[in-house]
């Protein structure tokens, strides 16, 4: 094990390749505005209802933010996503090589939001009551990376790691707990696996205030907030009160925010947004409409075929069948041209999206396995696969010939009744489907594969079933979503490995080729940033060549629309549009519009 | 026109319009009628009295054109609004309907129905009212009215509910009572009652009278002045005893002087027996409250025991309300009874319906209350041509000719094949009942009051229908009726009951001749009386 | 009839043996489970209501990092786990068994989905349903009803032909698009902002005085009754008016005007009665239909959360024990409403009985 | 007093009416009359029959494929036959896409190459001179239906959908830019026919259920009431959902779902009616005329009982079209391609900024409805006898 002269690191923040974009001694966050007034309200809506404000077990919905007035020891900020910071220690130690341990030197300042305070003897016991009545897959998660805790005084504790725990995920695991009390926990008996609406005692700058089932949610600034003295509290938690709003209906929420009943709306509907915001209160000016830059890391949302299928081991049918989808003609007719297409795994990546040809770092990686025959050279001098692109007309007849000819070549003929067939047997694709906003997508897209030849339809059923049938890998097509994260690690096995085809419900494509194995164990194992993101983008060029999605779009905007009394800093941080958290009210533009009549 | 004219009528026509045409009822009809005074309209049934009746106080439905005047207490009645009807109604002018059967309310114990007619215009409510209906329930002669305050419509005999609606009628003290063949249900002791009551009320309250009846002993006795009526006209009017002197049109002669007369033919020896009972029992449950607890019985029939022959017709006679309706249907196997009945010499008693069906083409009965037993939503045809479809009567001939046949055999026009029930007068159902029994020809009929409705001339023309079938098919006839005159010329065995019980039976000769039991004396006296009066 | 009232209270016993029966085979064949329910929410989808509440989203959000379980993947004992808690691990006819003596104990159990128990779970949402179900109700009837019955007695007039139409087209209209243009005109920002969005009651409704409170809440509950009732009125109105038109032309109809009673008297002393046979004793069933009636579409719409939203998540993300417990609860009232509502035919109608005809 | 003399009409004879419709009894010829006589309700079904026998040819009103095409002096029928676009000269292998000035310009020219290129400039051409670079061509023809666009047809323009009504479209396109008369044609023939067979059956099943509960009593009632029960407790959605599961959606699948948990809609009511009439004297009567007791129950009982029948069968029919609505608003109904209207109206919801949807919507339910009461009423009227006409 650990070598005991081995280097012990001691930081402020830990990001497993070394880089931190905030030194030791940092003021304030890059982002925040300073000199933000506090105070004012902020509210937004919340969809459905709410009959708890315990977000910890599986059981009742929570309330929205209810983890609000929880904070953990570590936090990350919107300006470096590879990183995590000290927010209730000091600091932390641990060994530089081994990653065995780490120990946090809590602050003693902390203090619960009804003034009791937080001891590492707390931290401690959260840790026991996660592990012994916490969510059974977060008991499985956290047992096999923490091996025990020791409290070693009232203000420090150390984590030990399993031998087996991945080490890039170890120290930021153990950084997640948050801050419950003990007494607090005993006096009141509460229970981490009951839903309830008692709120857990937390923290954090901002505390329940009061709620009113399936009504709303006001969250107060705790005054007394231990933590509004720390640098990174600079320019944040501006708001006095934050307010949500519970709508059953999508409609009475827009109508509720026409009507001024809350203030800030964030925009999901691509249809809502072109069309939706034609009210008085936008005409008048109380209202700005925003498209504001979104630079995180896309979800890969896209079509993925069921490779256990016989029919669809044939790239070519592959590539037909994705030919048929038409994401211009689908972006200008359902998006209103606000969505951009998917084009890699790691949209919005930097240095983790593979372009162009494969750069030398990459030709590296992926050569050896060009060599050993487990893949075909033209990856090592082919641009990387982009998805197809087609004209305005619905079904596009390049593509259409191409697909054509491609299903040909693989042996699907047409017959006499106008399907194509193989051996006998009718090529069939079935898109599952449990959401019914994707019909008006998935429908021409069937449109497409009948003018083909191929006997496709939707299949839409409900979220339990699709479920079960994911589960049990029944389907041909269906939606699915890539959440791979910055610093790609283990993660990358349960959604692309051999291992993981037979019971991951996120290898759902069924993939399993020996090359993307050796990429993902080069992934996992990589020792820097630009080892890894190399690795990432080879990664993603093996991944992409593979045509087992079928990429569907992206929104690089967050949609905002708000009465004109809130103001945010410039330019916003790439990961965050942090309405709640950075943002300011303006008063005198509050007066302004009450003054006018539109609040 | 003198002020003392309380109802006059001046022109009245009255057409019907059905299925795209138009029938004439009543052709300028003009007639008065002064206070105090009863007036009888009589007539052919079918001429239509009960129209014209029924339109002095706009009580006909929508498909009824009314033209004419109608004026009571110098008030115009034709085309006068709801509101204004209304206060005459009931109050001033009170109605005694045809057809008992049907005009009670179905869901309203007798109590309700008497206490609505008290409490609106007299105001009397609760106990007051309840001796005040008790009184008039002993007034028209029914025996325990305690007891029966709480039945429905259904539990009653027919001459019961007629005597309900009599009651109703008499209730208030009305100024012009329209009695529209107001006693044919009863049994002449009871019919007597009802007039000497009528009188009295008449005598006592000035009130007067439009009198519909086919008995004309009763108008007779009670009319002041006669009016009779024929296809819809009038075609004599009088003074009644100039009437009865003198008739001047042939059809008032021909009416006067018809009578059901002659005796049955005798039964030839050793005919069979078709029907039999011994000891048949009928007793019904008295039920109350919700649980229907049963209380008590009333016991419909007692013991009952008779048979008949081919060829031969028992009559039944007795008082109203006395079991003679329910010892039909325990025959007819159509409610349940305790006690022996045979058909054709086979015991049919506990048959399932099914078994019961083919015996069904050979017994028939002819109900009491033809408006009821005439399914609403079908026409004449489909009626009287039922049993024949049933029943594959195949006579080789077309079913409406036999239908046509059979209509005018009882003296409907076969024209008339494709009305509904509604759109016939109280004598011309009674005819499509009569008709649809005995155009099956069956062994056994079962007649309950099939005269009660008509007038003389048709009488006489049904009364010979029945005996030539007889005659001609060997009919056995089981006749109920108040009418003994009928009886008379039908019958050749006759049973006389009384609550519940044959108090006398015997041959036709007999019983009317030389009465046993006290109850046939006072009933044959009372008929007498009336006869006597004539 | 005692011994048919004893019968019918007896045969409650296997007819809802048999309902749940029937009921429980059936969920074993249901493709998906709670457990998959469940799986499917911490995967951030499963909203059940994502279809009736509209604005789904074409993007799914990013839930990379951090999240409490969805970024960890279930693993297999998390999913052991739940059948085990969720009794699966037994067989099923032993499931059974356990669950219908806990009925019979009338314990209904807990939901799956949330730390509640079944009766609290619906009680919770009783106030709803009977706001709705109850106003909708008086309203239909107190309108409907005499309405018919002016139509009946004016058949074929101008009067009966546009309320025909009106009543027509209040129930072509589909009850959502009604809902959301009331609520879009008279609830929303762009018109008439005269009506709340939302809720039975305003926050402050404990500060209100008595009269206040009663005005709060027919304020608020005017859009969604309006919503709820709209189509209601065509059947009960026609059924009303044809039973009439049946009724009003018989005998003892005319006996009773003869017997000079004023219009209303005859209308609904007399023919009421004969020709309503079917409302009259649909009551009972109507009064239990007063607590469980609301529709799912117009809670969403009004954000009201009542029986309607209950059942159909319960149906669609698989609450077993809400719905069986629904089931066993509110079948039993509905079996005891259903002996009621015979018992009603023979006090509307003394000629009903249920016996055999032997003749 | 001079009244004026009324004109009388006698009573049309009997077999002169019966030769104008001898396949009816003359009380069916009566009912028939009655019925002809309320206006309203005569007009309703010829509209309604008209508007259903359209629909019915939808195929040849609403389609995406000619009706007939001529090329090179050839007929075909699209409609009907599947033709590959190699058949008119082209080169792929599946259905000629007609709708696509490409295939247009290969069939109107005889299957000229640069068709591919500038289709218009060469129909242009062709049509003009009859020459396309000089070489003759054989000119073809297209028959179009009335409307060039089938249910699931994605309209070829430009911009966002749900576009307005315009020339081309004329109640619009939804919001997967199909047209939304066709869908509207389609859907009403799809609503028709499912809610008249499953309310046909549904009703005979529901009717004689009631009928012979109503009419024995007893233990048969008993017992059947209780079955009724069991089975009305049965959770529709569950069989819904194992029913798709098993063998897929389907239109007939549905059909024969609504069925199973549609009858028991009439049973309560129709026992009810039942359970009184068979307490009348005419009962009594035809009893004791030997008729059966089915004959009883359909002959004498039903037109009497049929009041509330009659009266809620318009709003089955219609909550059997609204029950289907809502199963595919739920997502439990039809594939989300056919042409329902239950599918439009939800997009109305959700596209209250093209209210041409809900408009469309409306009308055509309210259409749909109102056609069908004033027709039952009409029925409800011919069976009533003491219904008069003026
Ligand atoms: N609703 C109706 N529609 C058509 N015709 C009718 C209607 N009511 C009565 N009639 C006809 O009008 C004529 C007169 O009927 P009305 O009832 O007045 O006869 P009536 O003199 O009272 O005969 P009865 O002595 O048999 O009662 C009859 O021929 C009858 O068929
Ligand atoms: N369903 C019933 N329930 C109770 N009592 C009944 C029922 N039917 C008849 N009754 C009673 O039985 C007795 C005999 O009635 P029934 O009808 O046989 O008399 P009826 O001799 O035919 O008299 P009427 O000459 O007046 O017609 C009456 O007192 C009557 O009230
Ligand atoms: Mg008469
Ligand atoms: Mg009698």
């Amino acid at each position: 094990r650990a070598d005991a002269h081995e280097e012990i690191i001691v930081s402020h923040g830990y990001s497993f390749f070394g880089d931190l974009v905030y030194p030791a001694d940092y003021q304030q966050l890059n982002y925040v505005n300073p000199n933000a007034p506090k105070g004012g309200e902020i509210s937004q809506w919340a969809p459905g209802t709410f009959d708890s404000f315990n977000n910890y077990t599986r059981n009742g919905r929570a309330g929205a933010l209810s983890t609000i007035g929880h904070e953990s020891i570590l936090t990350t900020f919107a300006d470096d996503p590879n990183a995590s910071y000290c927010l209730l220690c000091e600091t932390m130690e641990y060994p530089a090589e081994s990653l065995d341990w780490v120990i946090f030197n809590l602050r003693d300042n902390v203090t619960f939001s009804d003034g009791r305070g937080w001891t590492a003897h707390d931290l401690a016991f959260t840790h026991n009551l996660f592990m012994t009545e916490g969510l059974p897959s977060f008991r499985a998660a956290f047992g096999s990376i923490i091996e025990s805790v020791e409290v070693i005084d009232d203000y420090t504790i150390k984590f030990n790691f399993t031998e087996s725990a991945p080490r890039r995920d170890v120290i930021t695991t153990a950084g997640i707990f948050p801050a419950f009390s003990k007494s607090w926990v005993e006096e009141t008996g509460f229970k981490l696996e009951e839903s309830g609406l008692t709120p857990i005692l937390g923290t954090g700058p901002y505390q329940l205030d009061s709620y009113d089932v399936n009504r709303q949610i006001i969250y107060r600034y705790n005054p007394d907030y231990w933590g509004a003295e720390l640098p990174q509290s600079l320019g944040r938690n501006n708001f006095e009160t934050i307010r949500i709003e519970y709508f059953a209906d999508s409609s009475a929420a827009m109508e509720a925010f026409k009507a001024g009943e809350y203030t800030f709306r964030v925009e999901n509907s691509s249809r809502e947004w072109a069309t939706g915001y034609t009210f008085p209160g936008l005409i008048n000016g109380f209202v700005v409409k925003e498209e504001l830059p979104d630079g995180s890391l896309g979800t890969g949302q896209s079509y993925v075929f069921n490779l256990r299928r016989e029919k669809f081991q044939d790239p070519r049918v592959r590539e037909a069948i994705a030919m048929m989808f038409n994401f211009e003609w689908s972006n200008e007719s359902l998006f209103y041209g606000l969505y951009e297409r998917t084009t890699s795994f790691w949209d919005n990546g930097g240095d983790l999206t593979a372009v162009g040809v494969p750069t030398p770092e990459e030709v590296a990686i992926l050569q050896p396995l060009v060599d050993e025959g487990l893949l075909d050279a033209s990856i090592l001098t082919d641009e990387v696969v982009m998805p197809t692109t087609s004209g305005p007309r619905q079904l596009d007849r390049r593509n259409l010939r191409a697909a054509s000819a491609l299903l040909d070549e693989a042996g699907w003929i047409v017959g006499d009744d106008g399907k194509r067939r193989k051996n006998g047997r009718v090529l069939t694709v079935e898109i599952l489907d449990s959401s019914p906003a994707f019909d008006r997508i998935h429908n021409p897209f069937v449109q497409n594969l009948l003018a083909l030849g191929i006997e496709a339809k939707l299949d839409r059923v409900d979220p339990s079933q699709e479920t079960d049938r994911s589960r049990n890998y029944d389907y041909d097509l269906t939606v699915h979503q890539f959440a791979l994260g910055y610093e790609p690690s283990t993660g990358l096995k349960q959604y692309f490995s051999c291992e993981a085809m037979d019971q991951s419900t996120r290898n759902l494509m069924g993939v399993c080729t020996p090359a993307i194995d050796r990429l993902i164990e080069k992934a996992i194992s990589a020792s820097s940033l630009q080892d890894l993101h190399a690795s990432v983008r080879s990664l993603d060029r093996v991944l992409r060549a593979e045509r087992f999605i079928i990429p569907q779009w992206i929104n690089n905007s967050h949609w905002v629309a708000y009465y004109d009394m809130y103001r945010y800093p410039e330019p916003l941080p790439p990961l965050a549009l942090g309405a709640l958290d950075f943002w300011w009210h303006d008063a005198e533009a509050e007066a302004a519009l009450r003054a006018q009549g539109a609040l | 026109m003198s002020s003392d004219v309380l109802l006059n009528v001046r022109g009245l026509n009255v057409h019907f319009r059905q299925d795209g045409a138009l029938t004439h009822a009543v052709r300028d009809v003009s007639f008065d009628l002064r206070r105090g005074e009863t007036v009888a309209l009589v007539g052919e049934s079918g001429s239509g009295k009960s129209v014209t009746a029924l339109s002095t106080v706009s009580l006909l439905g929508d498909s009824a054109e009314i033209t004419g005047s109608i004026t009571y207490d110098g008030a115009e009645m034709v085309g006068a609004n709801e509101a204004e009807l209304r206060r005459v109604r009931g109050n001033d002018i009170s109605f005694i309907f045809q057809e008992p059967m049907t005009s009670l309310n179905p869901l309203h114990t007798l109590e309700k129905q008497l206490a609505e007619a008290v409490a609106l215009h007299q105001g009397l409510r609760g106990e007051e009212a309840r001796a005040k209906i008790i009184q008039l329930l002993e007034q028209v002669g029914i025996p325990n009215p305690e007891v029966r305050l709480g039945a429905y419509p259904h539990q009653l005999s027919g001459g019961q509910r007629q005597r309900v609606m009599i009651a109703m009628a008499l209730a208030n003290g009305p100024e012009l009572l329209i009695a529209d063949e107001p006693t044919t249900a009863l049994d002449v002791t009871i019919q007597a009652q009802i007039l000497e009551l009528l009188a009295e009320l008449k005598e006592r309250l000035g009130m007067s009278m439009l009198f519909i009846t086919h008995d004309l002993g009763i108008v007779r006795k009670f009319a002041d002045r006669v009016c009779v009526m024929k296809d819809g006209e009038i075609v004599e009017r009088g003074d009644t005893a100039e009437i009865f002197a003198k008739p001047s049109h042939p059809y008032t002669q021909m009416l006067l002087s018809a009578e059901s007369t002659g005796t049955p033919l005798p039964v030839p020896a050793g005919a069979d027996v078709i029907a039999e009972t011994d000891a048949l029992r009928i007793w019904f449950p008295i039920q109350r409250g919700l649980l229907k607890r049963t209380v008590g019985h009333i016991k419909a029939v007692n013991a009952a025991t008779l048979s008949v022959r081919a060829g031969e017709t028992v009559g039944i006679v007795g008082e109203s309300g006395s079991g003679k309706t329910t010892l039909a249907l325990a025959i007819m196997r159509l409610i349940s009874s305790e006690g022996r009945v045979s058909f054709l010499g086979r015991n049919i008693q506990g048959l399932k319906s099914r078994e019961m069906r083919p015996l069904r083409a050979d017994m028939q009965i002819v109900f009491q209350d033809p408006y009821g037993s005439l399914s609403p939503r079908m026409t004449v045809e489909e009626i009287i041509s039922e049993g024949l479809m049933i029943h594959d009567v195949d006579s080789g001939r077309d079913r409406r000719e036999m239908v046509a046949e059979i209509m005018e055999e009882v003296g409907l026009d076969p024209d008339m094949m494709h009305r509904y029930p509604h759109e016939f007068s109280g004598g011309q159902r009674q005819r499509i009942a009569i008709a649809r029994a005995m155009v099956l020809r069956p062994k056994l009929v079962v007649l309950d009051e099939p005269t009660s409705a008509l007038d003389m001339t048709v009488q006489v023309q049904i009364v010979e229908l029945l005996r030539n079938l007889q005659q001609k098919y060997g009919l056995a006839y089981l006749f109920i009726s108040h009418d003994l005159k009928v009886v008379r010329a039908l019958s050749h065995k006759v049973i006389v009951m009384k609550e519940g019980d044959v108090v006398e039976h015997g041959d036709a000769g007999q019983v009317f001749d030389a009465p046993r039991s006290d109850y046939t004396k006072a009933l044959m006296a009372a008929a007498f009386e009336v006869k006597a009066a004539s | 009839m005692g011994a048919y009232i004893l019968r019918r209270l007896l045969l409650i016993i296997p007819t809802l043996f048999g309902i749940m029966v029937i009921n429980f085979t059936l969920t074993q064949f249901v493709p998906g489970g709670p457990i998959e329910q469940i799986i499917a929410t911490m995967e951030g989808q499963g909203d059940v209501f994502e279809g009736i509440s509209g604005g789904g989203s074409e993007t799914f959000e990013s839930q990379g990092d951090g999240g409490y379980v969805g970024a960890r993947g279930l693993p297999k004992e998390f999913i052991e786990e739940l059948e085990r808690e969720f009794g699966f691990d037994k067989p099923a006819h032993e499931r059974f068994a356990l669950m219908m003596w806990n009925y019979i104990r009338l314990d209904f159990g807990e939901s799956y989905f949330r730390s509640i128990s079944v009766i609290d779970l619906v009680i919770e949402k009783m106030p709803v349903s009977i706001t709705l179900g109850l106003w909708s109700t008086v309203i239909a009837y107190l309108i409907s009803i005499p309405l018919g019955i002016r139509k009946a007695v004016n058949d074929g007039s101008s009067f009966d032909t546009w309320t025909s139409g009106l009543i027509i087209v209040a129930y072509a209209i589909p009850g959502f698009l009604f809902a959301i243009m009331l609520l879009v005109l008279f609830a929303g920002g762009s018109y008439f902002q005269w009506f709340p969005l939302r809720g039975l009651t305003s926050d402050n409704f404990d500060e209100l005085s008595a009269w206040g409170k009663v005005v709060d809440y027919l304020w608020h509950i005017t859009l969604p009754v309006l919503a709820s009732s709209i189509s209601g009125f065509a059947t009960l109105t026609l059924l009303t008016k044809n039973s009439f038109l049946d009724e009003i032309k018989k005998q003892y109809v005319v006996t009773a005007k003869a017997k000079g009673l004023s219009e209303a008297r005859v209308l609904y002393g007399h023919v009421f009665r004969n020709a309503m046979l079917i409302v009259i004793a649909g009551f009972p069933s109507l009064f239990i239909g007063i607590f469980f009636g609301s529709s799912l579409i117009i809670e969403t719409i009004f954000s009201l959360d009542g029986l309607g939203r209950l059942g159909f998540e319960a149906a669609v993300a698989r609450d077993y024990p809400v719905i069986f417990g629904t089931l066993f609860a509110f079948g039993l009232v509905g079996l005891l409403v259903g002996i009621l509502s015979d018992l009603m035919y023979v006090f509307v109608d003394p000629r009903i009985d249920f016996e055999k005809r032997e003749v | 007093m001079a009244l004026p003399d009324p004109v009388i009409v006698p009573a049309p004879v009997a077999a002169e009416i019966k030769r104008k419709r001898p396949w009816l009894s003359p009380l069916n010829q009566r009912r028939w009359r009655n019925f002809t006589k309320n206006r309203r309700a005569y007009w309703s079904l010829i509209i309604f029959s008209v508007l259903f026998g359209l629909s019915l040819l939808a195929e040849f009103i609403a389609n995406d494929k000619p009706i007939f095409v001529s090329y090179r002096g050839e007929l075909y029928m699209p409609i009907f036959n599947f033709y590959p676009e190699t058949e008119f000269g082209g080169d792929l292998p599946i259905e000629a896409q007609y709708q696509y000035e490409d295939v247009e310009c290969l069939i109107r020219t005889g299957g000229i190459e640069a068709c591919y290129d500038d289709p218009e400039g060469i129909m242009a051409e062709a049509a003009e001179t009859g020459q396309v670079d000089g070489v003759e061509v054989e000119e073809g023809w297209l028959l179009w239906p009335m409307i060039p666009y089938r249910y699931d047809t994605i309209v070829d323009i430009r911009g966002a959908a749900p576009s307005a009504p315009d020339s081309n479209n004329l109640l619009g396109t939804d919001d997967t830019k199909r047209d939304v008369l066709a869908r509207v044609i389609y859907g009403f023939r799809l609503s028709i026919m499912f809610t008249l067979i499953v309310t046909v059956c549904a009703s005979i099943i529901g009717i004689a259920a009631g009928a012979v509960q109503g009419y024995f009593g007893g233990w048969l009632d008993l017992v059947f009431q209780r079955l009724l029960e069991i089975w009305s407790s049965t959770p529709s959605l569950y069989v819904i959902i194992i029913m798709f599961a098993i063998f897929g959606r389907s239109f007939w699948m549905l059909v024969f779902l609504s069925v199973l948990f549609g009858w028991p809609a009439l049973v309560g009511v129709v026992r009810a009616e039942f359970l009184r009439a068979r307490n009348f004297e005419y009962v009594r009567a035809a009893r004791a005329l030997g008729v059966s007791n089915g004959t009883i129950m359909f002959r004498h009982m039903l037109p009497n009982a049929m009041v509330a029948t009659v009266t809620l069968l318009p709003f089955i029919i219609t909550g059997t079209i609204g029950g289907l609505a809502s199963l595919d608003f739920l997502g439990y109904g039809l594939p989300s391609s056919a042409p329902s209207l239950g599918e439009l109206t939800l997009q109305a919801k959700q596209n209250l900024q093209a209210p041409w949807l809900a408009f469309t919507g409306f009308f055509t339910f309210a259409i749909m409805l109102s056609l069908l009461v004033f027709i039952f009423e009409g029925v409800r009227d011919a069976f009533d006898p003491r219904k008069t006409f003026q």
